[in-house]
């Protein structure tokens, strides 16, 4: 209970601190100019594929915690493994679009949009590498046997994390490609 | 150009919706006192301005910031009067129902307003709401009617017709403030935005000033900042004072001792606490 | 009746340690039992006093006389950024929660914080933190910006030594450090306290911690998203606080305040809740409205974060927001005001002692009154566009931090002072130590009130020779010096205390909270067993069960006096 | 003395209102102050009488144990919500008259910080000037401030209420200075180094005498007449004063530092640090960083007799 309870106001903590980004974000996507540039540098479809790695990592991160739950610890592993290469994947999906943004000039110190984008998807990212940390740490402990028989409270602590990872990918993924672009197919 | 106080205007779905609640408030509510009659009547009242009065027609020809009024109306007034004046013990089984299942989930509830209230403010979404209001469409039912809905699930698990089933005080103090947060985040959006963000009223205000009238003579910045600020520093009263009700209703409760097993926790945000 | 014995510990095994058992400075950097971190954050609290204290001096120096050439204006610059970062960061917050470490856990009957270890980590950073911050000093020069570091002064093109990255560096670590403190606190309190406590027998210092640490979580972020945006300015020149770029230089502000407005009642509710365990015991009554002074505390941290803007009237952000801000600042004043009238009220007819900690607290009554009020003249958005960024708001804002803040810390630390070391100091020496505190501080800051009417703007190196400035200004350098001496006596009180102080008896007060049932000062081990927790005075009732506070039917409080003893406890 | 000259000042503090804008907040600072001593009165005589009635003289048993009151918590709340109330009306109600919209109106003066100092044009005419800002009497001004770096504020106590001057921000404040007279002010935004040295002299005319020195200041840059100053403006021009300095009619054109075109009209230099004369001209020419340290002009290298020369010029440009 401890610990999922910490692990909770942690998320919330964080959960404050990319509110202030996105904020940031936003304000800053209402400047004249920001928009077209969006539009012209992003491209929701390779995102979008990425973003699906993601989104069902915490699927499969949601099959592990109930597979210990019910002890079937080989299940464990194989969800486990599973999840890590998801959230692997949506890492270097998010490398490739940053190498061809930055192929096309659009750097941190290009444009206001450069900023606002590298910055709130980089932050986000960083969170992810975070989380994948502990999720190879979780695994090792498992195949070593850690929690073969106990009843750990870890895998619901880091799902919460997890899942809220992927919650804060959601905003950001709708509100830097997707409202954008809806926009620009309804105008 | 007639007075503002002649602008009157009945929507027939909403005069429906209206003639439903009422119909509802006396075949499926509960015991009916005095303060669920003068709740549910003053919800009524408060639907019906903010819907048909001079007050929805400056909102919807004028004002950005009348218009938010209205919003702040439906949402944080008009709905927790309608939940409260359901009344003790109602007979449809549909209101226990709610109950429960908002008790052992009262996130959803959260999630429904706060997306609701967030999509009818985005930009490009706002704007174009604007078109469908005018002559016989669906659009003023959904407007008005999804303010209130999100309003009503927003209040049931606080004031809701079974006090067995509220979410416990301090949980609600929770639920209130992230939700005054995410309240505050519109509001602030919305002062600070550039003045082209919300083009509608721009477009009015450019014709304002030949042909309708500006009784206030705001200027479109001030008052798009005042839109905001309304949604941003009176909807945080409203919260604020919310909270207080909760923790006094809890200071007086006499509830058991216990102990750290069933303390509060933000897990009862998300789940029961037993 | 069963005695309750079951004292909430952390689930992990603490390392095995002894305080008999002394290693020295290795035992104290590997602890992590929160009575010796506790102790460690109110040392980092007064290192950083001292440091900050002579940087202030000399910067009170420059100013005594007009055109004084004493120090050179970046120095000056430097010092002063450094006075406030330091005051705010490292000396206020350590303190507070060098008192809520040690205490907490006490308090509640717990023998440990949730998280020893996290517990550990938390001070830690925090003191990275501010050892990161002096390296600047080292590193080519001290932040210059002033502690609130505006944008776009904050930025490169104006600011290039390396100060200011060292200033975000090392407010991101005592950053993080406090948020992992204030998740340690909510744990603790929710899931730690002795079996029958009730959250509605928590004594108000653990209430008001609980307020605060969910504070600390929602405003500290916004902080740390600055810090880390203005890093990013700095040293990959991304835009977002330069309006050459396209950025903007008021969203500083914004998320500044955001977080700087709440921090503000972060470093006061913990004060309330000091005063609101002082008064009682002092003046042998319970505290008058208990629900009150929780919601009163509610309330403020709820506004905390609906007026940073006041902090923006003179911004240029139009009368529309400007309303509707002072409307909220203003309102903010009377939860303030009902607490200051709750302790008034918690002192009548009860039996008044006048240790140092008591006269402190009632010192506070007045002095946070004349602060508070001074507080309410910026939520008049004319007034503050007359007095903002003067010495008005520096003589207000010190007036809130000394007079409330320190004078909080001050009753706190003679009031368990006995509890922490198991000595008492000095009654007649500490008495002299609060006249000549009180003096200095109101010689230094009064006249201020008065410099910023006069016209004199904050932050200036020097001032010409206008009428009244120079003689003012020297009141207000010989008070620094003053108040400088009297620090100075208080460290040899407290040394003189702990190295031969009378001995201090487990209940030095006749105190009502657990903390004072256990030995002066607690063993490894806090508790043995603890007492039934059956009101917000545990110790009271085991003391006087023939007049305990759950033995009294709540009917009481209507009708006073007239009490019909029933045997039903409280809630049964 | 070095600051004697500053002592001709008329009013520099917030209770020698000297405009219509100042007197209204002087009035609402009055109300306020009366009602916060009010209150202190209040809470000071309170204090003093319960803890003088209230000590234990070494009373043993136990007071009477009360741990609320519900009328008196209402008073608590409801006596501070009134002033609250009413200090809130007053202050909207006073913001509103100082600061009113400013409508299609066009500015009369724009005040641009700089570090550190200020630049003040005039719209609709060609002067620009720098640091002592004339101003009429009895005639409500529009002022547009901005900032060219840094933030600024600008802050004339007797003439109300202070403004930030932001970069990339424009902001506006209305003025209606009643008498003639000078008016002390100073940056009121920490704004670097030289903070200190970004005093404001606000030198408010008759109508008459205004006019008269808005047309002194349009003519163009006063053309020397004896060698030593001749010297001087060829110095001046030749080495790199113009790239940073403005002198009206002639080559130098720059921007970055203040307009020099009528320089030795002025009282005082360096915003304000000390008497406009030649002495001290010739001090700051040859070691900038002595005189006024951070200040972003440069060190020049210049022979003894070059900065009689410049010194000689720089003060006749009346």
């Amino acid at each position: 209970m401890e610990n999922k309870l910490m692990v909770k106001l942690v998320v919330g903590t964080e959960a404050m601190f990319f509110l202030a980004l996105i904020m940031a974000y936003i304000y800053f996507s209402l400047l004249p100019g920001f928009t077209s540039r969006q539009a012209d540098h992003l491209d929701i479809r390779s995102t979008a594929i990425f973003s699906a790695f993601l989104f069902s990592s915490s699927f499969t991160f949601w099959r592990a915690e109930t597979n210990f739950k019910k002890g079937k610890m080989t299940r464990l592993k194989g969800w486990l493994l599973l999840t890590l290469a998801l959230g692997l994947v949506f890492l270097v999906g998010q490398g490739t679009e940053y190498a061809r943004l930055l192929k096309e000039n659009v750097s941190i110190s290009s444009s206001l949009f450069g900023t606002s984008f590298f910055t709130l998807t980089g932050f986000h990212g960083l969170h992810v590498l975070v989380g994948l940390v502990v999720i190879s740490i979780v695994t090792t402990l498992t195949f070593m046997g850690d929690y073969d028989r106990s009843s750990s409270s870890v895998f619901g602590t880091v799902g919460i994390y997890w899942h809220f990872v992927d919650i804060v990918w959601l905003f950001v993924f709708s509100i830097v490609y997707v409202l954008p672009h809806l926009h620009k197919i309804t105008t | 150009m007639k007075s503002l106080f002649y602008q009157w205007h009945a929507d027939p779905l909403i005069i429906l919706m209206v003639m439903t609640l009422i119909y509802l408030h006396y075949r499926k509510s509960g015991t009916s006192t005095i303060k669920s009659r003068f709740c549910f009547w003053s919800a009524i009242g408060l639907v019906l301005i903010t819907t048909c009065s001079p007050l929805h027609f400056l909102g919807m020809h004028v004002y950005f910031s009348a218009h938010m009024v209205n919003h702040v109306i439906l949402l944080l007034i008009a709905g927790p009067l309608l939940v409260m004046s359901i009344g003790t013990k109602p007979s449809a089984p549909m209101f226990k129902k709610i109950s429960l299942f908002l008790h052992k989930r009262s996130w959803p509830a959260w999630l429904t307003a706060v997306i609701i209230m967030w999509c009818w403010h985005i930009p490009f979404l706002f704007d174009r709401s604007f078109a469908g209001m005018s002559g016989f469409t669906l659009m003023p039912l959904v407007h008005a009617g999804s303010m209130l809905l999100a309003g009503i699930l927003f209040s049931w698990p606080l004031v809701g017709p079974f006090p067995e089933l509220h979410i416990h005080p301090l949980s609600g103090i929770i639920y209130l403030a992230t939700a005054c947060i995410s309240c505050s985040l519109l509001g602030l959006l919305i002062t600070f935005a550039p003045i082209h963000t919300y083009q509608y009223y721009l477009e009015t205000g450019a014709a304002m000033n030949g042909m309708r009238s500006n009784p206030w003579s705001l200027t479109p910045a001030a008052d798009q900042q005042a839109a905001g600020l309304v949604m941003w520093v009176p909807c945080c009263f409203v919260y604020m004072a919310g909270c207080l009700y909760l923790l006094r209703r809890w200071f007086a409760s006499q509830e058991p001792n216990f102990g750290r097993d069933a303390s509060i926790s933000l897990s009862t945000l998300m789940t029961n606490h037993e | 009746m069963s005695d309750i014995n079951f004292i909430p510990e952390p689930e992990e095994p603490i390392p095995s340690l002894s305080v008999s058992n002394n290693q020295g400075i290795l035992q104290w950097i590997s602890s992590v039992d929160h009575k010796q971190i506790g102790i460690m954050y109110l040392w980092l609290s007064v290192l950083f006093l001292v440091i900050a204290g002579i940087e202030i001096l000399l910067v009170r120096l420059q100013l005594a006389i007009p055109n004084n050439h004493f120090l050179a204006p970046e120095v000056y610059n430097q010092l002063f950024t450094m006075h406030g970062t330091t005051m705010i960061f490292f000396v206020a917050m350590p303190a507070i929660f060098g008192f809520t470490t040690y205490l907490v856990p006490l308090m509640i009957g717990a023998n440990d914080m949730a998280f020893p270890r996290l517990n550990a980590f938390s001070f830690w950073t925090t003191f990275f933190g501010g050892s990161l911050l002096y390296f600047s000093f080292l590193a080519g020069g001290a932040p210059d910006a002033g502690w609130f570091n505006y944008a776009p002064l904050n930025e490169y093109n104006y600011s290039s030594s390396p100060g200011i990255d060292y200033y975000c560096s090392g407010l991101l670590f005592a950053g993080i450090g406090t948020l992992t403190a204030s998740v340690n606190f909510i744990v603790t309190i929710l899931h730690y306290r002795v079996l029958p406590m009730s959250l509605k027998q928590l004594p108000l210092f653990v209430w008001m911690i609980l307020i605060n640490s969910f504070l600390v979580l929602a405003a500290f972020p916004s902080l740390n998203a600055a810090l880390a945006m203005l890093l990013l300015d700095r040293q990959l020149h991304a835009h977002f606080f330069s309006a050459a770029g396209g950025g903007s230089a008021i969203l500083w502000q914004h998320l500044f305040w955001l977080f700087g407005h709440p921090e503000v009642y972060i470093v006061i509710l913990p004060i309330f809740g000091i005063f609101s365990e002082v008064f009682p015991v002092f003046s042998r009554k319970p505290i008058f409205g208990y629900g009150m002074v929780v919601g009163s505390g509610v309330a403020i941290a709820l506004l905390a974060f609906g007026v940073w803007i006041h902090h923006m009237f003179a911004t240029g952000l139009g009368n529309t927001v400007n309303s509707f801000f002072a409307a909220s600042s203003l309102l903010i004043g009377i939860p303030t005001g009902v607490k200051i009238f709750n302790w008034l009220a918690t002192m009548h007819g009860g039996a008044i002692r006048f240790s140092v900690s008591m006269l402190f607290a009632i010192a506070f009554l007045i002095e946070f009154t004349i602060g508070g009020l001074s507080g309410i003249s910026f939520a008049i958005v004319p007034i503050d566009w007359q007095l903002t960024d003067t010495y008005y708001v520096v003589a207000h804002l010190h007036f809130v931090f000394i007079g409330g803040t320190l004078f909080g810390l001050l009753s706190g630390l003679f009031y368990w002072f006995p509890k922490m070391s198991g000595r008492l100091p000095d009654p007649r020496l500490s008495k002299w130590f609060f006249w000549l505190f009180v003096a200095g501080f109101n010689i230094t800051f009064l006249v201020q009130h008065a410099l910023g009417a006069m016209g004199m703007p904050r932050r200036v190196y020097t001032y010409p020779d206008l009428p009244g400035w120079g003689i003012l200004n020297l009141i207000s350098t010989i008070g620094a010096f003053l108040m400088a001496g009297s620090v100075g006596l208080l460290v040899f009180i407290l040394v003189r205390a702990i190295k031969k102080g009378a001995v201090a008896s487990p209940d030095a007060w006749d105190a009502n909270t657990l903390e004072w049932t256990t030995s002066s000062p607690p063993g490894l081990k806090n508790f043995d067993r603890v007492i039934p927790v059956k009101s917000t005075r545990p110790f009271r009732d085991y003391k006087r069960p023939e007049d305990a506070d759950w033995n009294r039917p709540e009917g009481a409080r209507k009708h006073e006096g007239k009490y019909i003893p029933q045997n039903n406890p409280h809630g049964k | 003395m070095p600051d004697l000259f500053l002592l001709n000042i008329s009013a520099s503090s917030i209770f020698d209102a000297a405009s219509p804008e100042a007197a209204s907040i002087r009035q609402l600072t009055f109300e306020f102050i009366i009602a916060a001593s009010a209150v202190l009165l209040l809470v000071v005589i309170l204090t003093s009488y319960i803890t003088v009635k209230y000590r234990s003289k070494h009373r043993h048993e136990d007071p009477k144990q009360i741990t609320g009151n519900r009328a008196l918590e209402i008073w608590m709340v409801s006596v501070p919500l009134a002033l609250v109330i009413l200090f809130l009306f007053r202050s909207l109600a006073t913001m509103n008259a100082i600061l009113p919209d400013r409508g299609n109106h066009t500015p009369d003066i724009i005040i641009t910080g700089h570090q550190w100092f200020w630049e003040a044009s005039y719209p609709g005419t060609t002067v620009t000037t720098a640091n002592e800002i004339h101003l009429p009497t009895g005639k409500r001004i529009l002022m547009l401030l901005n900032a060219a770096d840094v933030i600024h504020d600008w802050w004339v106590p007797a003439l109300g209420p202070k403004m930030d001057m932001i970069p990339g921000m424009n902001n506006y404040l209305w003025l209606t200075i009643n008498q003639p007279g000078i008016y002390d002010g100073a940056c009121s935004e920490f704004c670097g180094q030289q903070h200190a040295w970004m005093r404001i002299r606000v030198i408010a005319q008759l109508q008459p005498d205004y006019e008269r020195w808005l047309s002194e200041q349009t003519t163009n840059t006063h053309i020397p007449q004896d060698t030593m100053a001749k010297a001087g403006a060829i110095l001046f021009l030749e080495s790199t004063c113009s790239s940073c300095h403005r002198l009206k009619g002639t080559a130098a054109a720059g921007i970055t530092g203040p307009d020099l075109t009528h320089f030795g009209s002025r009282q005082t230099m360096l915003t304000g640090m000390m008497a406009n004369d030649s002495g001290n001209v010739a001090r700051w020419l040859s070691d900038p960083q002595a005189v006024k340290p951070g200040a972003h002009m440069p060190r020049f290298i210049f022979a003894k007799d070059s900065i009689r020369a410049l010194t000689a010029y720089l003060e006749q440009l009346k």
